[in-house]
């Protein structure tokens, strides 16, 4: 198969956006990428090995071969992040690549991954397709998707705002940003929420006053962003400015809502984000013995709690080792066996499930605020509620997730 | 005789030809020069996916310097139809075949259209504003191809193929898992490895298929350069008033020019969708068609070899500059003592992995500051200067006292 | 009537903030006649002008707080700022508070002294060379100031607000008779507007009642000639670049509050000022604030959803629609001058 | 009948008059000179024969044909030809270069694609060419880049150029300004012995009165934009009012 | 104008490098061994030649000779790049100055193709002459003496007919207080009733102490105006001495001219 490890070693292929937006994502996604390295090849302090429900990696690598890596930028483009890629496998002999932080490259790399014949651990990606219709056999997802956000949101916001809202949606004009739109409308639609308007903006917009002002028009009292990373900060610091979060409409206080939230990202909203409900995968501030271990070393190797890009990259890297040690084969499609189905704990969001169909994880899902008082630098977001892995769960043959088959693994 | 009878070119073109046709049938050998697990391997560049861009670009700054070298029109739109040309072949590849020659020539055909069509509207105007409406033209293909036109580019992930295609020709042979690009069977991604002396040789089908084609490529844009046709674009550049009282129409010159370039483009296109298919709106941005630009103007605008020279480094330096990570740093000089070895991998660290476009940029700068006209031009002069030994003109030197008379001398009484 | 009423006002503050950017980019490359891509690395440079004054007053010690614990477990460092430790808590706070309008006294020298240095150590020798390797150079450039930015301040956007002093909106509807609270529009963005409007009247009084603007525009023409009339057009070119980086320095301060600066915001403006000076015709001041009005404008319209629904995707582009148009029936754009960089 | 015929031609430039109501007519195959003080019009007038400025009025025909309204190489290719006031040639150029660009218009009209033949085949053009730039003594300098020669040697070039595209009518705008004294007489003598040999048609406009005197066989003086009178070199040199306004005193012819 | 007093310079001994200088007499401007390259091309091979205060030199030579080459040298212009040589003007050494410090010393070169500036109206182009000290005569005057520029003060400068245009690149020159006139072609495209006028004022700024250097292509009618010839041929000076001489001697001329 494509790229056996021969010799004493074994090479990942950590492919981060070094360069654009996603720059320091990617760079705290190559931090716990190097933290699991050590890790595995039984340095430090071992981190989640501790606390990883499966026991079979001991600290001397893979197979007990050392595990080497390395990197690439993405530059969050396919085509840029593929020929990464391609130079990590014809190059490096890679047999595993790894990374991201963007739904089309996720896609596109993981397409690649499939016909090159090694094994695709995704980073940050969000949007539906990546395990909906752009699933591939060769490709697995630990991080969760635009209808785990809804799902996990949407009993939350009735909760708190109310059954009878009225949303206004302004999405990134982009797949992810529709599958999200589409993901959070189904579901707070179904708890009874009125969806008055969409309105999609172009990528990358920069000032969003333009379509922030029609909302003052309408009778909408919910504001939803369905933007990420610099378009997040922007239309909320714009939505803020023009004082929707002081409005009183209909009787009720006006309402954002970010559905995905990115810690990082959220430092350069500032203060604007104080209050505003969205769903993350992991936040640092969990306390189960497993986010704890990995926040200890990471925060102890680098000074500064992970983010929850960092948190998946790491936890992917491990399932990998895992899966290779517990198939006891390199083989792709040994490693596809192995993870297909495979239950674990202990890695921060519960029990997980690596679901065979679609190779998505299932677990926990985190519900989080905007701290109103935060202590420190990091402590900008606060768990509202810890979404239990079952109410995420959707059936493989969802139409959300329509079209595509993952097809038979390739081994090269 | 072999250049003059059958590729028509002069002894010096042929010989120029000859050269590199050599030198691309040994890139595999020549981007290779360092054995497999030394510490500089880190800088072999012979691996199928390095080579096959650098041909491809290569083909797309050449095309590109047919229009800007010879014109002077600046077009910053140009990645428009290497995108179109990419999406074309990705929709011959899911309609009717995995055998890249259809594709290939589909793609050239469309951008064809495309560049004809934009062309017709943006050769109305020259000069800066020429450029804008090209820039213009480009980046609204790439908006739209980002999110309106996802139907058909599959938006932000980019065109890809699935199981479910038609593949009309090649329903017949597939299996469950994709089809890979061919060309009449043998596959693109095909690759024999030699081992000698400790270094790893790749040959690839994709690369030597890429490589034959921009041989072919670059041969036409010889015949090109040399041509009348090409002297006429020349003159275009050099004075289009002139040209029109000379009883000639400046239009339908460049336009051809515009064509011909916009098929060279859409040729990459497809070339690069051959060796992988996808197509992603990417490709469209500004940023793609100012690495055009930049390619061509660092390898030298208007000479043959300088645009394929600039594609190369620009393609090195992002492919193996973005890969050394501080731990490759640690390799090299691991040997040297700890507080030193940090300092020097820190420096080093600046220009590599994510630093590496700030080595792009001081690359950019230093060699149009110091080489003017680009690699090539400079290479020339370079080698120039050193046949000739030093140079004969002697600067006005002020201390020179025989050349120099003091002032007073001509200043009576001071 | 409400929505276009407000549309039209956000058309102005995005027009300002074009216009403003086009106008420095404009006196170098529609008056100097170099085509200078690193112009958007100086807005963003300006931007970071912004962030660092503000960082600089957030200077603070650590002090050791035993009550609270840090996300290890450890005993938390409470940071104080020095100026409040100086100023008292009060004044320090509003100094803070205020970084973002101090920051244009800051930025003014940082940024001439960028400009002067940019023009002296490497613009000055390319004012003969072909356009096209002015851009190679100038883009080389944009993209090492961009990654020392990226080194110092990391690629992730940076939270820079305005004074509270200006938040909370304006109400024009209850002015004008409509309803309270429907037209409002933000403090800070009408300060934006305002500013914009003072830079560009104090450019072209510049340029206008004095004769600098003549002989640059004759220097550029035709440098040689100028040299023989005694004038030392250098100087002249090195002063014009410290204008045009003051200009898109303080626009760049001026928009940290409405855009969160990030290392790269230089690029993803510098396509568009391009468009907008061009639009506006080379060489013509007024021809790039027009340009950048009327595109600003229109792009507010067109992201209606009134015109979405008839033409979707039309905000995306209609910034290239309107310049297509205006190129092809105006072949100079919109005031341009005969001869600027027409071949 | 002539073989260009200019009839009530104005051209107003803002608020100035500079062409009125010029009428001219020139004979197949002969030199017509066109003279007058500077400012008067007379390039303007070169201008709206070759299609460079379009007049407010009157009309232009060539041979027959109108040549208003037609684009500028389409002027050429009817056969009208023109050296410029300051030398417009191809600066990036080789000077062989320039003489093979108006062979190619002459031979294949005002587009022909060419794009994979080679320049070295096309023997008859280089001949052709080659002749010329010896006819001008320009052939030691065919491998010069155009722009880096001197001022004198652009202007010949120019007229090379023009000529080898045998024109029916060529037109002049000061072929001679600038040019050493030698070698304006070798000029005249080309231009004279060019006339015998071929049809060809010659509107020049000069200062330099031993130029206009030797070649011309009639004369215009044109005077703010309207033609002062019209008559043989002889009578010219002697008509008061042309001294006045024109020649001076101390013309030496 | 403002004139200093001449002053008592004095072509010491050594320093003249041409033995067949016709005058020994002290320099006011003077060129010595000037050597100029454009890139590659050697094209100014050792010129040398001292001027008087107040006198008129014509410099003469077949085309592609080197006298504009020579006329951009001394004004101290980029191209050609003088490698070697010294260029004095009134004690003070122009060959180490920039084009825009030599004008201010009193340098004006009026081009070949006369380099109106494009985009100024005829007025802007006087004044921007006079943007620097020591400015020259006043646009009253100038338009005295050209009336027709005053006609067209208004129009942009290279919509001017090629004589205007001339007048004009000589009224910009003049515009300044100037101690050494470049003249290139001058005549060129002017009708021979301007020519005449322009012979005059050349004459009247001979007599305001203005030296000048004149290169014309019609060789009589500058040599009759000038008081010193230099004939160039090749980039190198053939001939130094009177004009007279020249203009008198028919073996010369033909040798040197071709006339
Ligand atoms: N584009 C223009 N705009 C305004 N005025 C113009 C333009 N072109 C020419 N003129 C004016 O028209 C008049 C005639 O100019 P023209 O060039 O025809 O003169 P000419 O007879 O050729 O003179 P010369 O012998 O000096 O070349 C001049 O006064 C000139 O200033
Ligand atoms: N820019 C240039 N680059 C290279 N060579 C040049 C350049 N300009 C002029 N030359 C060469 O320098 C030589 C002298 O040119 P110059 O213009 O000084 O001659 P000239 O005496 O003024 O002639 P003319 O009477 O024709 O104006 C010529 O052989 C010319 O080819
Ligand atoms: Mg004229
Ligand atoms: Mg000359």
């Amino acid at each position: 198969f494509t790229n056996e490890p021969m010799g004493g070693t074994v090479t990942l292929g950590f492919n981060v956006p070094q360069s654009g937006a996603y720059a320091d994502e990617g760079a705290d996604e190559l931090r716990a990428y190097q933290l699991a390295v050590e890790h595995l090849n039984g340095e430090g302090d071992g981190g989640m090995l501790n606390t990883f429900s499966s026991k079979t990696l001991e600290g001397n690598g893979i197979l007990g071969k050392k595990v080497e890596f390395v990197t690439g930028d993405t530059q969050t483009k396919s085509d840029a992040a593929r020929a990464s890629a391609k130079s990590m496998i014809e190059k490096d002999g890679a047999v595993m690549i790894t990374g991201g932080s963007s739904s089309g490259v996720a896609v596109a790399v993981q397409g690649l991954c499939q016909e090159a014949g090694v094994i695709f651990m995704s980073g940050l990606t969000h949007s539906n397709d990546t395990t909906g219709k752009d699933k591939k056999a060769n490709g697995f997802r630990h991080f969760f998707n635009a209808y785990m956000s809804g799902a996990a949101l949407a009993p939350v916001l009735a909760a708190r705002y109310g059954a009878d809202r009225k949303a206004y949606h302004l999405t990134a004009d982009y797949t992810w940003g529709w599958t999200q739109e589409e993901s959070i409308a189904a579901a707070t639609e179904a708890l009874g929420w009125e969806t008055v308007n969409k309105v999609r903006t172009p990528l990358g917009a920069g000032d969003f006053s333009s379509y922030i002002t029609p909302v003052l028009q309408t009778d909408a009292d919910v504001l939803i962003l369905n933007h990420y990373g610099g378009d997040m900060v922007n239309s909320l610091t714009n939505a803020v400015q023009f004082g929707l979060r002081e409005k009183m409409v209909n009787g009720k206080q006006f309402e954002i809502v970010v559905p995905l939230f990115s810690r990082l990202m959220a430092r350069g909203a500032g203060e604007n984000i104080k209050g505003i409900l969205g769903s993350t995968n992991w936040h640092w501030s969990l306390t189960d013995e497993g986010s704890k271990a990995f926040v200890k070393s990471f925060g102890t190797k680098y000074g500064f709690p992970p983010s929850q890009a960092a948190h998946t990259c790491y936890v992917q890297t491990l399932l990998y080792a895992d899966a290779v040690a517990r198939a006891g084969s390199f083989n792709p499609c040994a490693v596809v066996e192995a993870l297909e189905g495979f239950e674990f704990d202990g890695l921060g969001n519960g029990k997980t499930l690596y679901r065979a169909e679609d190779h998505q994880c299932f677990k926990d899902v985190l519900v989080v605020r905007g701290k109103e008082n935060p202590t420190s630098e990091f402590d900008l977001l606060e768990i509202v509620e810890i979404t239990p892995a079952a109410q995420v769960t959707y059936p493989a043959d969802h139409p959300m997730f329509a079209g595509g088959a993952l097809g038979d693994c390739n081994a090269g | 005789m072999l250049g003059k009878k059958i590729l028509g070119l002069n002894k010096k073109d042929t010989r120029f030809l000859l050269i590199v046709i050599a030198l691309t049938l040994l890139t595999p050998v020549l981007l290779q020069p360092f054995a497999e697990g030394s510490e500089l391997a880190q800088f072999n560049g012979g691996y199928p996916d390095l080579m096959q861009k650098i041909a491809i670009f290569g083909i797309f700054a050449v095309g590109f310097n047919i229009l800007f070298g010879l014109t002077g029109y600046l077009s910053f739109g140009h990645a428009a139809f290497l995108g179109v040309g990419s999406y074309a072949a990705v929709w011959m590849m899911k309609l009717l075949t995995m055998n890249v020659i259809p594709a290939i020539l589909l793609a050239m055909v469309v951008s064809g259209l495309f560049a004809a069509a934009i062309g017709f509207v943006s050769l109305r105007r020259s000069g800066i504003y020429f450029s804008i409406l090209t820039l213009a033209f480009a980046q609204m293909s790439y908006k739209m191809a980002y999110s309106v036109l996802t139907p058909l580019t599959n938006g932000e992930t980019g065109l890809q193929l699935s199981l479910d295609d038609p593949r009309v020709l090649d329903r017949a042979i597939e299996g469950s898992s994709l089809p890979v690009t061919n060309i009449f069977g043998l596959a693109m991604n095909a690759s024999h490895k030699v081992e000698v002396l400790g270094r790893v040789f790749t040959f690839n089908v994709g690369y030597y298929f890429c490589a034959v084609i921009a041989v072919i490529a670059f041969y036409v844009a010889i015949r090109l350069f040399r041509s009348p046709f090409g002297m006429m674009l020349r003159a275009v550049k050099s004075n289009q008033q002139r040209m029109t009282y000379t009883g000639l129409d400046p239009k339908p010159y460049t336009l051809a020019a515009f064509v011909i370039s916009g098929m060279y483009a859409g040729l990459a296109g497809g070339l690069l969708a051959a060796m992988d298919p996808l197509a992603g709106a990417d490709r469209m941005l500004w940023t793609a068609s100012g690495e055009v630009v930049i390619m061509t103007i660092l390898g030298g605008a208007g000479t043959l070899m300088g645009p394929v020279l600039g594609a190369g480094v620009i393609k090195y330096l992002e492919n193996i500059f973005s890969k050394i990570n501080e731990s490759v740093l640690h390799s090299w000089f691991h040997w040297l003592p700890d507080g030193i070895e940090d300092v020097v991998i820190w420096v080093f660290a600046r220009f590599t992995g994510e630093g590496w476009h700030l080595t792009l940029g001081v690359t950019f700068m230093l060699v149009v500051t110091f080489l003017p006209g680009g690699l090539v031009e400079g290479l020339k002069r370079l080698s120039k200067r050193i046949r000739e030994g030093k140079t004969k003109r002697d600067k006005y030197d002020g201390s020179d006292p025989e050349h120099h008379p003091a002032p007073t001398k001509r200043v009576a009484g001071e | 009537m409400e929505t276009i009423l407000l549309q039209l006002l956000n058309g102005l503050d995005k027009g300002s903030a074009y216009a403003l950017i086009a106008l420095g980019l404009t006196l170098i490359f529609g008056t100097l006649g170099v085509v200078n891509f690193a112009h958007g690395a100086i807005f963003m440079i300006g931007a970071f002008c912004a962030v660092t004054l503000s960082r600089l007053l957030n200077l603070s010690f650590e002090t050791v707080d035993p009550e609270k614990l840090d996300f290890l477990g450890n005993p938390a460092k409470i940071k104080t700022p020095y100026v409040e430790a100086w100023f008292g808590h009060d004044f320090g706070h509003a100094l803070i508070d205020w970084a973002v309008p101090l920051a244009i006294l800051f930025s003014i020298p940082i940024m001439i002294a960028v400009g002067f240095i940019m023009e002296r150590g490497l613009i000055k020798h390319f004012y003969k060379r072909p356009h096209a390797d002015q851009i190679l150079v100038t883009f080389g450039l944009a993209i090492v100031l961009q990654e020392v930015i990226k080194y110092f301040y990391g690629a992730n956007p940076i939270s820079t607000p305005a004074p509270d002093a200006f938040k909370g909106s304006f109400d024009f509807g209850a002015m004008l008779g409509f309803d309270p609270n429907v037209i409002i529009y933000p403090y800070w963005r009408l300060v934006y507007f305002l500013f914009a409007a003072v830079v560009i009247g104090a450019v072209f009084s510049f340029l206008r009642f004095t004769t600098f603007g003549m002989v640059v525009r004759a220097g550029m023409a035709d440098r040689e000639t100028v040299g023989l009339l005694g004038i030392n057009i250098d100087r002249r070119f090195t002063i014009m670049f410290g204008l045009a980086a003051a200009v898109a320095g303080s626009a760049g301060v001026m928009y940290a509050p409405i855009l969160s600066p990030n290392y790269h915001m230089g690029m993803d403006f510098l396509v568009l000022c391009f468009v907008v000076v061009v639009v506006g015709g080379m060489g013509s001041l007024p021809g790039a604030v027009a340009a950048g009005f009327l595109l600003g404008i229109l792009e507010s319209f067109s992201s209606m959803n009134a015109v979405k629904s008839i033409l979707p995707g039309i905000d995306q582009i209609i910034i290239y629609v309107v310049a297509i148009i205006i190129l092809l029936t105006r072949p100079r754009g919109l005031m341009g001058k005969k001869g600027v960089m027409e071949d | 009948m002539g073989i260009l015929e200019v009839k009530g031609v104005g051209k107003r430039f803002g608020g100035l008059q500079a062409l009125g109501d010029v009428n001219l007519s020139i004979e197949e195959n002969t030199v017509h000179a066109i003279i007058g003080p500077n400012g008067a019009g007379k390039s303007t007038l070169l201008n709206c024969l070759v299609g460079k400025l379009i007049p407010d009025e009157g009309s232009v025909t060539f041979a027959g044909t109108s040549v208003l309204g037609r684009k500028p190489h389409e002027i050429n290719q009817l056969g009208i030809s023109r050296v410029f006031q300051t030398p417009e040639i191809f600066g990036d150029l080789t000077v062989m270069e320039n003489m093979m660009i108006p062979c190619f218009a002459k031979r294949d009209g005002a587009f022909r694609m060419h794009a994979i033949e080679n320049m070295e085949q096309e023997t008859g053009l280089i001949e052709k060419a080659s002749t010329m730039l010896q006819d001008l003594g320009m052939y030691e300098k065919r491998d010069m880049i155009a722009s880096s020669m001197s001022r004198g040697d652009k202007r010949r070039l120019e007229i090379a150029m023009c000529l080898v595209q045998e024109p029916k009518l060529l037109l002049l705008d000061e072929p001679t300004a600038g040019m050493a004294r030698a070698d304006t007489n070798n000029t005249i003598a080309l231009l004279k012995q060019i006339k015998e040999e071929r049809d060809i048609t010659i509107a020049i406009i000069e200062h330099d009165m031993h130029v206009v005197f030797s070649l011309a066989d009639r004369i215009t003086v044109l005077a703010q934009g309207t033609p002062l009178v019209e008559d043989t070199p002889d009578n010219i040199k002697g008509h008061p009012k042309v001294k006045e306004a024109y020649l001076g005193e101390t013309q030496q012819v | 104008m403002s004139q200093t007093a001449t002053n008592p310079a004095s072509a010491a001994d050594g320093f003249n490098p041409n033995a067949n200088h016709a005058e020994t007499a002290p320099a006011f401007f003077s060129a010595w061994d000037i050597h100029a390259y454009y890139g590659e091309s050697y094209i100014v091979q050792g010129v040398s030649f001292n001027i008087h205060e107040g006198e008129i030199l014509a410099l003469l030579g077949r085309n592609g000779a080197g006298k504009t080459s020579t006329l951009r040298a001394l004004a101290r212009l980029d191209s050609p790049s003088v490698t070697h040589g010294e260029i004095w003007l009134d004690h003070k050494h122009l060959h180490t100055m920039t084009s825009y410090e030599a004008a201010v010393e009193g340098i004006a070169l009026v081009p070949e193709d006369r380099r109106i500036i494009p985009g100024l109206t005829v007025e802007e182009n006087l004044q921007l002459a006079q943007i620097v000290e020591p400015v020259g005569w006043s646009l009253d005057r100038l338009y005295d003496l050209f009336p027709r520029l005053r006609e067209r003060r208004k129009q942009e400068g290279i919509t001017l007919s090629g004589g205007e245009q001339q007048m004009l690149a000589i009224a910009r020159a003049l515009a300044r207080d100037i101690k050494v006139l470049l003249l290139d072609e001058p005549y060129e495209g002017l009708a021979p009733v301007i020519v005449d006028e322009i012979e005059k004022t050349l004459r009247i700024i001979k007599e305001q102490g203005i030296t000048t250097v004149l290169v014309e292509q019609n060789a009589v009618r500058a040599l009759n105006l000038a008081d010193r010839a230099v004939i160039l041929d090749t980039g190198q000076v053939v001939y130094d001495g009177s004009a007279k001489e020249v203009l008198e001697n028919d073996a010369l001329r033909a040798e040197y001219l071709a006339i």
